[in-house]
This record gives structure tokens, sequence and C-alpha cells, in this order.
């Protein structure tokens, strides 16, 4: 049986989710990997939930939200790209490396970015294999 | 150096006797330990030792109510304790009227120095106060392996650890009344001294002091499994400073690295 | 006594001997010892940066490794287009790693980026507040208007601290030497430049205009710190009307090095086209001859002469 | 007091008991997801009490379906899956609300867009479908019931700043039935277009048509002017902001003074450059800015009255019959309730002194446009008459320079002022109409005339009026010593360098936001853009709203304007600020943050992390009033639900309803 990888996706309520939403309604079909949790806007998403995702059985996680200059609250994507930039860094020097978190930005008009973007995503993921039993991010009691 | 300690027992004792603090916090040297001690009474002053292996950083106590209760106090610091009392002054954590530093490091000592003046003090001697050579070459040895290879090597590392929480209280940047890491409802990181929890404390410790952390390295001394603390911490200031120019602890006021932003930021990782 | 690296480069051997004598009288007076960077080439002025970008940047970076290599902090480039060449390759390489790396392997020389470049304003500006402050003891009395070009004003992060278009760092030197600086329209005018051998009639209109300017604003002559400015304002009067004949033009080093009672030989005076004579000779200075009346011909004159 | 709509239960107080409800839509969603057997899986999940499918759930039978079920089975939450909630989440939410659910606790888990639209194989699908509803019944068990803010409106509208579009937008809130305040920092209103000739296309004389709605808004009874006044602090939030007022001394009692103009005439400091002439004419020391200014009552310049800064003249008070001159006047703070903001700060011209090439601000026949506009004015300092400064000589060669300080990111700005093009016309065609024998040579860059009439109007400063239109750029003017103002530049087109030898030059100078703007907007939490101009909400679709819930924008603080555009913004405004008072209350989307109190720690994190100033400090004190500690607060009226103070404190000390940590970290947990 082939690897299906199993991806958690944070989005943004007015860009990506809407994006997404975009992707449905133009019937661009992507790989059934990725699975959306709704937030209101990037900045609220807490390195804490890229983690749990991780010990929850994540082999990766995708987190999009807004363009630079387009969010909805003016700049809570900004405050979402410093705090990547620096958590993904750390994630990287204790071994989850960039086929494991992924960034983007997907506005309300790029539905086909989304499809691309997922396709391309879970392609990447299946690639690396399984995030393991054997990574302490994920191993449980 | 010794007539720098000399000066600075006297400013202590001179602090003490005229009133303007009632405790001052400072390092005895007895043989090769070093303690944190107490200070209240003028004449307690010649007990006040310092050295670089002081690395216990004082400013830690200054959460404390016992201790805070006490002010005005002193504090004796190395520039790495000066860089923190100044991260917790720009936290709003300490007032400038609550304590004052008896500055003191490798270049001798700088006097009585109030929170305003210790900027000035380390931007004149310690302008690039960086993690040590060794520490960053270590850095530099592990960032080049695999990921594999370092998420390995963090597994060894990180199953170590029995949370115990001594990097915690050692740092004067956890000044939380309740650590994440006892947060319930919900449950974000496991309790248990294993596995994923290991893993999400010490993670979420490191970037917790993204842009905050001065260095100073009490929390790897602290730690009795001996877990290379730092190692995540030098990376997280290298990445911090080349990216944003962050230097965390030379400013009085400064807006927090992790909640501020420029439009100039890096994004290409961003796809 | 103090040390500066020294970057003559070709024209002050060739054209702009004047400068590269009084640059070096001034310097002696001044208690400074000019180290010429051993082994030098050429800057690259004014050719190659048209031609190959990265001969541009290659061509000063081997003088400036070797100025590194030799130990000299600060190198000054009395030619303004080895100045803006220089330092404009400083920036350069500072801008971008990529480049000096590329650059390097070319060159197959280190260089770190820590030589510093002084142009000639800068330079005599130094010297008049410094070394030379208490030997400018002839004040000569004269109207000057300070002639920039566009090199020594304009270059962003390369010509420091000026107003590109209202520069002024020529002010202070000809206030040192007793004289006025006149405020005139044409400091940062074009003289023509590299023109001057292919459209030389272009470069007599331009260099026509920027004299005519400065006699109009009451100037007795006219300073310059370029080679080039200074080659086709002076030599080219010949063929100008008289709104341009007659207008001694000496280089700002010149200017210093008479107000401190250096002899006009030693810095290179005679070896003007248009005679700077009446301000050279001791007897005629404050205007007891106004240099603009003495005429077109430089054969008119007194001493000098080539 | 808030009135709660009673719902049947507020959520948790009971056992979860949850209602799945799945659509087919159609076919949209039953065709790739096996409806019935995710309704079947969906049952067997924790807490869920019922789980249907049906053809079409948005339809009246499906929502009476969720009704019943919710009135039946007592549902303390609801799952539909169905399309994308940004689709029907309004219409099933309020399904719920009728049954007697709390809104907020009925959820959407979007299995058309996210799912049954983008995937083709069956099983996959249906296994999504499976999750998507999983996680919302995990969300839903840990829903709060939420209640939408409800904020009381003060139907009153501060509008800062007295020019056209000030003046416009306090009229139309006025004549909707609004009251105003208009703050006006100088002493009269009627702002830059006061000081104008005329206006294009039409060559309307400005003042004639501005001024009677001077008047109109100082006459209006719902209209309170308080000019020579500037906002000083800003606190409370839409509906209900409270503003102080510093309002300056003008020495002149207003309630006195019949504006004879008896002090004025008297005053011996005559030579006071006057800032309404642009320098070129002159006031006294108690003066109106200009003789149509409104209110039109003096006020005292205590800079350079000698009477207030060497105590010497009091002539003033001398001739005054009213006693209306009070010397030891002060200034007053004044509070302002207000339940909506214009803000509608203006603009200037920006200092062309940085231009060298241009003469750097010192040749005194370099003007700029608003000197020009005076010069031109028949109630400005010549009369109408175009006269150089420097010697009151007519110019016979003018030389206009478009794009001075715009469209140049080295020295100026890098945006187009928008308006100069227009108004160089205008000079040039009044320049030509007052002297016949003149040259106008304009330089541009391009003729950006992109408006009603405004392209004709070009053509015909060209064509009919004779206007020497020159693309190209100025590299330099200087002045010769006869006087001449020499012009050097390039005709672009002819690809030749040309001299023009003028007698007066007028820079286009580029529009910038006034000094202190930015200061205005800290106070009111409004962003600006990097060239200072204030940030609207959204640059398509919310362009006259601001990141700070009621305060809206009009004129040229937001972007350079010309008239018209700054007044159907002004009347934009205005509609928005009516749209506010429409109703006593406000209604917010309970998403908001919340604040431990017993938790916080006050790094202050969240305070500097807040977009919209919401996060403030917040001391905690015993009964006797002493201060325990300061934390921090969230300001229900502020928050517009981000969510990043909550992600940027370190002890999650801070949540966001709606979207709380529990409800996430469930959700997570739900996808294993």
């Amino acid at each position: 049986m082939t690897f299906e990888p199993r991806i958690t996706a944070f989005v943004c309520n007015w860009c990506t989710y809407a994006g997404a939403d975009l992707t449905g309604t133009s019937r661009l079909s992507y790989a059934p990997n990725i699975r959306i949790v709704k937030l209101p806007c990037t900045g609220r998403i807490d390195p804490l939930f890229v983690l749990k995702a991780f010990e929850g059985g994540a082999d990766a996680v995708l987190i999009s939200g807004c363009h630079p200059g387009d969010c909805h609250y003016a700049s809570g994507n900004y405050h979402a790209r410093r705090r990547w930039s620096l958590f993904r860094k750390l994630l990287a020097f204790t071994g989850i490396d960039e086929n494991r978190v992924f960034f983007s930005w997907v506005s309300a008009a790029e539905g086909q970015k989304f499809a691309n973007l997922v396709n391309k995503v879970t392609e990447q993921v299946r690639a690396a294999g399984p995030f393991g039993e054997r990574n302490l991010a994920r191993r449980r009691l | 150096m010794s007539g720098a300690i000399g000066a600075m027992r006297a400013d202590a004792a001179k602090l003490l006797s005229e009133g303007a603090v009632k405790l001052v916090l400072g390092y005895c040297v007895r043989g090769n330990e070093r303690y944190p001690c107490f200070i209240s009474e003028a004449a307690q002053a010649e007990a006040l030792d310092f050295d670089q292996s002081c690395r216990q950083n004082l400013a830690a106590y200054l959460r404390k109510p016992e201790v805070r209760g006490r002010a005005p106090l002193a504090v004796v610091s190395s520039p790495a304790v000066c860089r923190s009392l100044l991260v917790l002054s720009s936290e709003s954590q300490i007032r400038e009227n609550e304590v004052r530093a008896l500055a003191i490091g490798p270049k001798g000592y700088g006097g009585i120095l109030g929170l305003g003046a210790l900027g000035a003090w380390l931007k004149a001697d310690y302008p690039d106060l960086v993690p040590e050579q060794a520490l960053l070459d270590r850095v530099a040895e592990l960032s080049a392996k695999t990921a594999q290879e370092r998420a390995k090597f963090w597994m060894k590392e990180f199953e170590k650890c029995t949370r115990c929480y001594a990097c915690r209280a050692a740092c004067p940047g956890c000044y939380c009344e309740r650590c994440i890491v006892e947060k319930n409802m919900p449950q974000w990181i496991s309790s248990a001294a294993a596995g994923h929890g290991n893993y999400a404390w010490e993670v979420i410790r490191a970037f917790h002091q993204a842009g905050r952390c001065t260095g100073c390295g009490a929390c790897e001394a602290a730690c009795p499994q001996g877990l290379p603390l730092m190692l995540l911490n030098a990376r997280l200031s290298q990445d911090a400073f080349e990216e944003f120019g962050s230097r965390p602890g030379y400013e009085l006021e400064a807006k927090p690295l992790i909640g501020s932003w420029s439009a100039e930021d890096d994004g290409s990782f961003i796809r | 006594m103090k040390a500066c690296g020294y970057y003559p480069g070709c024209s002050l051997a060739g054209g702009g001997v004047e400068l590269d004598l009084s640059i070096r009288e001034v310097s002696k007076a001044a208690g400074v010892d000019l180290r010429e960077i051993e082994d030098w080439n050429c800057c690259g002025a004014t050719a190659a940066h048209c031609l190959n970008h990265d001969l541009a940047v290659a061509l000063p970076y081997r003088v400036l490794s070797l100025a590194e290599e030799q130990g000299l902090a600060e190198v000054l480039a009395p030619c303004a287009a080895c100045f803006s060449r220089l330092k404009g390759t400083n920036l350069r390489l500072a801008r971008s790693a990529e480049l000096a790396g590329r650059v390097r392997a070319v060159v197959g020389r280190p260089y770190g980026g820590g030589v510093k470049i002084v142009n000639v304003n800068e330079f005599c500006g130094r010297l008049a507040a410094g070394g030379l402050k208490d030997k400018l003891s002839k004040p000569l009395g004269l109207k000057v208007a300070g002639y920039y070009g566009c090199l020594l004003s304009r270059g962003e992060g390369i010509v420091e601290g000026e107003d590109p278009e209202n520069p002024s760092a020529m002010d202070a030197v000809i206030r040192a030497a007793g004289c006025e600086p006149v405020s005139w329209n044409f400091s940062t005018e074009c003289c023509g430049g590299g023109f001057s051998m292919s459209k030389t009639e272009a470069v007599v209109e331009l260099s026509a205009a920027v004299l005519a300017d400065a006699r109009a604003a009451g100037a007795d002559l006219v300073v310059t710190g370029c080679p080039m400015c200074h080659s086709n304002l002076d030599m080219r009067q010949r063929s100008m009307g008289s709104e341009g004949r007659g207008m001694p033009v000496l280089y700002l080093s010149e200017l210093l090095g008479l107000a401190c009672g250096l002899k006009p030989e030693a810095l290179g005076l005679n070896r003007h086209f248009t005679d700077a004579g009446p301000i050279a000779s001791p007897l005629s200075v404050r205007g007891e001859r106004r240099p603009s009346e003495c005429g077109a011909s430089r054969n008119t004159s007194t001493p000098g002469g080539r | 007091m808030r009135r709660f709509p009673k719902y049947v239960n507020a959520g948790r107080a009971l056992m979860a008991r949850i209602g799945v409800f799945i659509c087919h839509c159609g076919e949209n969603i039953g065709r790739t997801v096996d409806c019935p057997a995710a309704a079947a899986e969906a049952a067997k999940l924790p807490g869920v009490v019922l789980s249907l499918d049906y053809k079409y759930m948005c339809s009246d039978p499906g929502q009476q379906m969720i009704n019943k079920a919710i009135a039946e089975k007592l549902l303390t939450g609801a799952v539909v899956a169905a399309c994308s909630p940004r689709m029907h989440e309004r219409t099933f939410r309020s399904a719920a609300a009728q049954a007697g659910l709390n809104p907020y606790l009925l959820e959407m888990a979007n299995v058309r867009e996210h799912c049954s639209w983008v995937h083709s194989e069956r099983a996959a699908a249906t296994a999504k479908a499976n999750d998507l509803i999983r996680v919302m019944v995990e969300k839903v068990r840990r829903n709060k019931a939420l209640f939408p803010i409800r904020v009381p409106v003060e139907p009153t509208a501060l509008v800062v700043g007295g020019g056209i579009a000030g003046i416009q937008a306090a009229l139309d809130i006025a004549a909707g039935g609004g009251k105003v305040v208009l703050v006006e920092r100088s002493p009269s209103i009627g702002g830059h277009m006061a000081r104008l000739s005329e206006t294009f296309p039409t060559l309307d004389c400005s003042q004639c048509i501005l001024t009677p709605r001077m008047v109109e808004a100082a006459s209006h009874p719902d209209i309170r002017l308080m000019t020579y006044s500037e906002v000083e602090a800003v606190e409370g939030f839409v509906g209900s902001f409270e503003v102080t007022v510093r309002r300056k001394a003008r020495y002149v009692d207003p309630e006195k003074c019949t504006g004879c103009g008896d002090c004025f005439n008297k005053c011996p400091l005559k030579k006071i450059p006057s800032e309404f002439d642009a320098g070129l004419g002159s006031r006294r020391a108690i003066y109106v800015p200009f003789p149509q200014a409104v209110p039109n009552k003096p006020v005292i310049d205590a800079a350079n009255c000698t009477m207030l800064t060497k105590g010497k003249c009091g002539l003033c008070a001398k001739v005054c019959a009213r006693g209306a001159i009070d010397y030891k006047d002060q200034d007053r703070l004044e509070k302002v309730k207000a339940g909506a903001v214009v803000l509608a700060a203006g603009f200037e011209l920006w200092d062309h002194s940085a231009y060298g090439e241009y003469g750097g601000g010192r040749l005194k026949d370099v003007i700029d446009g608003f000197a020009f506009e005076r010069l031109a004015s028949a109630s400005g300092p010549t009369g109408g008459e175009i006269r150089r400064p420097s010697d009151g000589s007519e110019p016979k060669t003018v030389v206009f320079i478009q794009c001075c300080g715009s469209r140049d990111d080295k020295k100026g700005k890098g945006y187009c002022s928008k308006i100069c093009c227009m108004y160089t016309a205008k000079h040039a065609m009044l320049y030509r109409h007052k002297v016949h024998d003149g040259r106008a040579v304009v330089f541009y860059m391009d003729v950006r005339a992109a408006g009603k009439g405004y392209e004709e109007f070009v053509r015909r400063a060209i064509e009919a009026d004779g206007a020497e239109y020159v693309r190209g750029r100025v590299s330099r003017v200087y002045r010769r010593r006869d006087g001449k103002l020499v012009v050097k530049g390039a005709d672009t087109l002819v690809g030749r360098p040309m001299t023009v030898e003028a007698d007066l030059v007028v820079l286009a100078d580029a529009m910038v936001p006034r000094r202190g703007a930015e200061k205005l907007a800290q106070l009111f939490g409004v962003g600006c853009d990097t060239d200072g101009f204030y940030s609207e909400a959204h640059p398509k679709l919310r362009p006259v709203e601001t990141a700070a819930a009621g305060v809206f924008l009009a004129g040229a603080c937001q972007a350079p304007k010309d008239i018209p555009d700054s007044v159907a913004q002004a009347s934009a405004a205005a509609a928005k600020a009516l749209g506010l008072f429409a109703k006593p209350e406000l209604e917010r989307e309970p998403v908001i943050a919340r604040v431990n109190k017993n938790l916080c720690v006050h790094c202050r994190a969240c305070i500097n992390a807040c977009p919209y100033g919401a996060a403030k400090d917040f001391e905690i004190k015993d009964r006797a009033g002493k201060l325990l500690r300061v934390v921090a607060e969230v300001n229900e009226g502020l928050c517009q639900g981000c969510g990043t103070c909550a992600a940027v404190c370190r002890s999650n000390s801070v949540d966001l309803d709606g979207f709380s940590d529990e409800q996430v970290c469930a959700q997570i947990a739900a996808l294993e």
C-alpha cells in the first residue's frame, strides 16, 4: 500500500479559506490528504498548534493566509511571517525540516494556486515518507 | 579585578548604609563553589565576590515576591544580567526605581547604574555580546548535519529530560505565573517526562525566549541532566539577529521581536 | 608624521601633474606622509564600466586589495574619477557578497573591504583644519569660485555629506586660504568631461559657460579638484569667446599651497595654459591687477607659461 | 442592560447533546460523499445524539428539520455538514436562533467546496467528510454561547478638519439627522480650498462656491464649530468615543466680538507674513486669516503680539468697544462625546527646498502652487494681478514644472500627486488670461488628466490659451545677475536640451499629509502608509473605513485627491457615520479576545501586537483604591477578533472567543 500522507492545514478565514472555497466552486481537484482548520487570521496560529498536529499524527503542516498587505486585520500575517521565520528554523534545527512545515500566501482569488499548492505539498511529503514513530515530536508514552 | 570587586563592595555597603536599597543580590565565592547571596547589612558587603564563573542569573530572583517585596534593591550584574534587567524592564516586569545594578564585567566595574544607564554601559564596553565562539561552532556543526541526524541527536538529549524545570527556574525570562506547560485546559504540552511532551517543552521553552534570550547560560548550567540548552538558545539568537537585527537587552524600552513586524521581513520561505 | 595611502592614477602623471605636485607639497608642509600604493594599476575610468561591469569592479578591487595588504587604512585618490571608481567599488562590494566573491576569484586576491577612500576636497579640508592650520600665513584675499563638476558632487554614498545640487566642501578650504568663496550658479554644471577630444566644440561651449558664470559672480579665479575639469576649463580657453578667456583655473591644493607661502613653481602653477601668474606672484596678490584684465593670451603675462 | 435572546441553554451547562445534519446538496455532495454512511459514522461520535442526512438542508424543510431537532432533542450544539460557511453559516445560525439555540453553538463542516467538489474518489471523499464532521463535532462540544456585542451609539460625529472634505461630511451628517462637532486647528474653516483662485475644470471661483458652504456649516443648528482647536486625546471606541479637544487661546472672546475689525485695523504690527497668502501678503498680530473667514472673529497670534510677548502695546483692547480682548486667555481642554469620527486632516505641499537644482527654496521667484493661486486670486495680495515676488514686476515668461517631488522616490515621493497636471494647466490658462503677451511653458513627464472634462481642459490650455507644453524634466533653475531665472531642461520629444529664460517659476509640489497627521492617526488607532497617508480598511471595498471601527476617512489625508473626489469621499464617510447612527445600539460579532487577568503577568506582548490598540493596560485595585497590579485587558469595542494577541501570549492567558485554545486543540486532536 502506498503511503498516504496526512496534512493538517491552518488557514485564515479571509484569504486562504475563501481561496479553497474558490477551488471548490471552480471544480479544480486536488489530493484528498489535507484537512483544513479554519482560524480568523494567520496571526492567531500559535506554534503550539503545529506541535500538537505533529503529536496527533500529521505528516506535515501547512500554514496559509493573506498576501502581505492584504490581511483583513491589517497586520496579522506580518506577525505570523516573523513568528514562523524563526520557529521553522528552530524546528529544522531540532530535526523537523522543510519537508514537514509549509507556508504559503493564497488569496481568495487564487483557487488554482491552492489546488497546485496542496498537490505539490502532498507530493513532497509523500516523497519524504511518514513523519515516523521514531521522531520524538511524534512519539508518545 | 580585585580593585573592581573592592569598589563593588564599597558601593553595596554605601547603598545599604544610606538606605538607598534594602537588599543587595550578589554572589559569594567559596572555593570552587559560587553561591548567590542576599545582603541587607552594609557590614556583610565584604562577602560579595565576582568572577567569570558566576553564571547564575540573579535577575531571575526579581520575580519572587519575597525579593520584590524588599525593593528598592541592587543586583550585582554581569553584562548578561544587565541585559536581562533591560529585557525585564522593556516587558514592564521591573521599574526604574525598584532596581539598580552594580555593573561588573571582564572590563571592570561600572559603578551603580540605574536601568536607564545600563544600555550606555553595555554599548560602550560590551557592544556585541554574542555567544562564545565554541558554542557557535557547535551550533554550526549540528546545523550542518542532516535533519535526521539532528532529530536523532535531539531525541537522545531530550529523552534525558526529567521535567524538573530547573531551566525555567533559573531563567529570568521565564516569569509567567502559569507556565504554558502547566496549562491543562487544553493540555498543549504533555507533562509526562517522555516523548512528545519533552520535545514540545524544549522547543517551546526555547522559542519563548526568541528575541529575549540574553545568552547568560543559566538554564544550561542549572540542568541536572546536562541538556545542551544553549545550542537551541544560541541558534535562535543567531537567527533573530541575522534576520531581524534583534539584540535583546540593550535598550530600556524595546518592542518585542515576536509581537512586532516590518513589511521588509523576509518572506522567501513562503510559497 | 601621519601616513596616508596615495593613489595618483594615470592623470596625475600626465595632464594633471600640477595636482600631483601640489598635493605632495601641501602634504609635506602639513606633515602628512603620502605612501603611494606599490604596483597600482588603472582604476578603470572612464571606459571600463561602460564595457564590462565585472572589469569595472575588478580593476579598482586589485588596487584596494593591494592597499589593504600594504596596511593602508586610508587612501587619497586626488583624481575625481579615480576616487569615484575606487569608492564606488567599495560600495558595490559591500552591497553584494556574490559580486565580491566573483571578483575575488577573478583577481585572485583577498580584500576585506576596509580601505577608506578620500577625495581631494576632503583631504584639503582636513589639512586646512589640521596640519596646515598654523601655516596658512598668506591670506590671498581673492574671490574664488569653487567648481565641483559632477564627480565631486554626485554619487549616492560616494560623495558623502554633500548636497549634490549645492555642495560646499570647498568653502572652508577657500576661506582658510584667506579667500572669499563666491556664490555662483555653475558650481556643478558639466564641463564637457571626456568629450574633450571627440566633441571639442561642445566642451568649449560648456566650459565657457562655467567660466562666464564664475566671472559674472565676480570670481578672480576658479578652483577645482578634478584633472578632467581642470584640463577642459584651463586648456580650452583659447577656443572660447571673451566670456571664457583669461580666467585662471587652479587646483584646490594649489590654492592651499599658495596660502601657505609655498613656491608657485613647486606647486606647478607655471604649468597651466591660462596664466595664473598674477595670482601666483606675491606682489600682484590682492587684486592689484585683476586676472581677468590680463587678457586672453598667456604670452602677455609675467612668469610661468610652459 | 444587555438584552439576551432567551436560548434553551447556554451551552456547557448540560452534557453535550449534539445534532449532526448532513446535506446532499442535491447531487453536489451526495455524488461523491456517501452521506448516509457519513451520518451513520457521525452518530457514533461522543456527544452526538442525532445524525441525519437530507437532500437540501438549506431549504425550508431542511431548516425545519434542524429546528425540530433542537426543540425535541434539546440540542446543545449542532453541526451542519454542507457547503462553505461563507455561503450559509448565517442561514443556519439564524435557524438555530429561531429554535432557541444560541447561534454560535452551530458550526458548519465544509464538505462541498472543500471536499465533494474537489475530490472524485468516493471512498477518500467520504473518509475526508467524516474527518471534517468529526473535527467540527469536537469543536462544537467546546463552543460557548456567544452574544453579539452591543454598544450604545452616541449619534454625534466628530469631524476633524474643516476643509472642504470636513465641511461636506459635517453638512451631510447634519442633513441626515446626526449631530456634528467640527474641529479645525486654524482660526477659520475653509481649508486650502478657500485659498484657491479658480477651480478646474470649470474655472468656478473657488470662494464663490465654498463660502456658502462654510456659512451653512457655521449656522447649522446641529453642527458645532470648534475652530482654533486640536484633538488632544481619544478614549472609548465605536459608538462612544470620548475625545479631548484643546481649545487654543484666541485672546478674543468670540461671544463679545462683533467682527467689526477695529482691532486689526489698529494693530501696529503690519508686516507678519500671512500664512493664508503663502507669505506673499502680510497680516497683523491680531487678525482674521481672510476676509470671508468663518467664524469671522479675530485671534491674536501669541508669538508675535508684543502685548503677549513683552507686555507692551494693548492697543487692540483699547479700541475694542465691546471689551472682547482678553490677554489672559488660556488654552482650555474640552471633552466631546461622539459615536463616529471622520478624519479629514487634509494635506500640505511638499517642501521643495530638497530640490537644490530648483534653487533649494532660496530663490524668491521660484514659488509653489498655492503662492500662484494667491497671486491669481482677486482677493489675493496683488488683487489678482500676476506679479513676481522679488520686484513686483509682471512676469513675461512663466515656467511651470510638474512632478516636483512627485514620482521621484529618490528625493521626493514615489507616488503621483494626481491633481498637479490639472492645476498646472489651470495656472497656465489663468496666467495667459491675465498676461496676454506672456509665455507659459509647462515642463511635464506625462499629463494625467483622467476625470470628467479634464483632458478637454488641458487641451484647452494648450490649444486655445497657448500654453507651451514641453515633455521633459528641468535639470536646473538658477538666477542670473539680471534677475532672470534660467531654466535648463530637456525636450525629450525632440531629444534636445533646452533653456528658457523665465521671470517666474511655479513648482507643482507633491501633496503630502499635514504635519502632525501621523500623531492624530495614532490617537484614533488609524494606520498610516509609508508616505504618511491614512490607511483605509481595504483598498478596494472599504475605501472610507479604517482599521479602527467607527473612524472614517475623507479627503486628501487618505491619498492625494482633487475637490470632487474629496467631496465624494466626505459624503461616503457621512453615509457610513449615519449608518452607525441609524440604530441606537451597535451589534458586533462576538469573536473577541479575552484576557485571563488572574494569569496575566503584564509582559505587554499582546498590547504591542494588537493592530487595533484594543489590548491595553488595566490596573487591578483593591477596594480602597490601592493599586495591586497591572495586567492587560481587551476592549470589547475595539477588538476585531484576529487573535494575534492570543498567539503572542507565552502563558496563553489571552484566548479568543469562537476560536479558543480548547476548540482548536480539540479540532487538531480530532484529526488523529
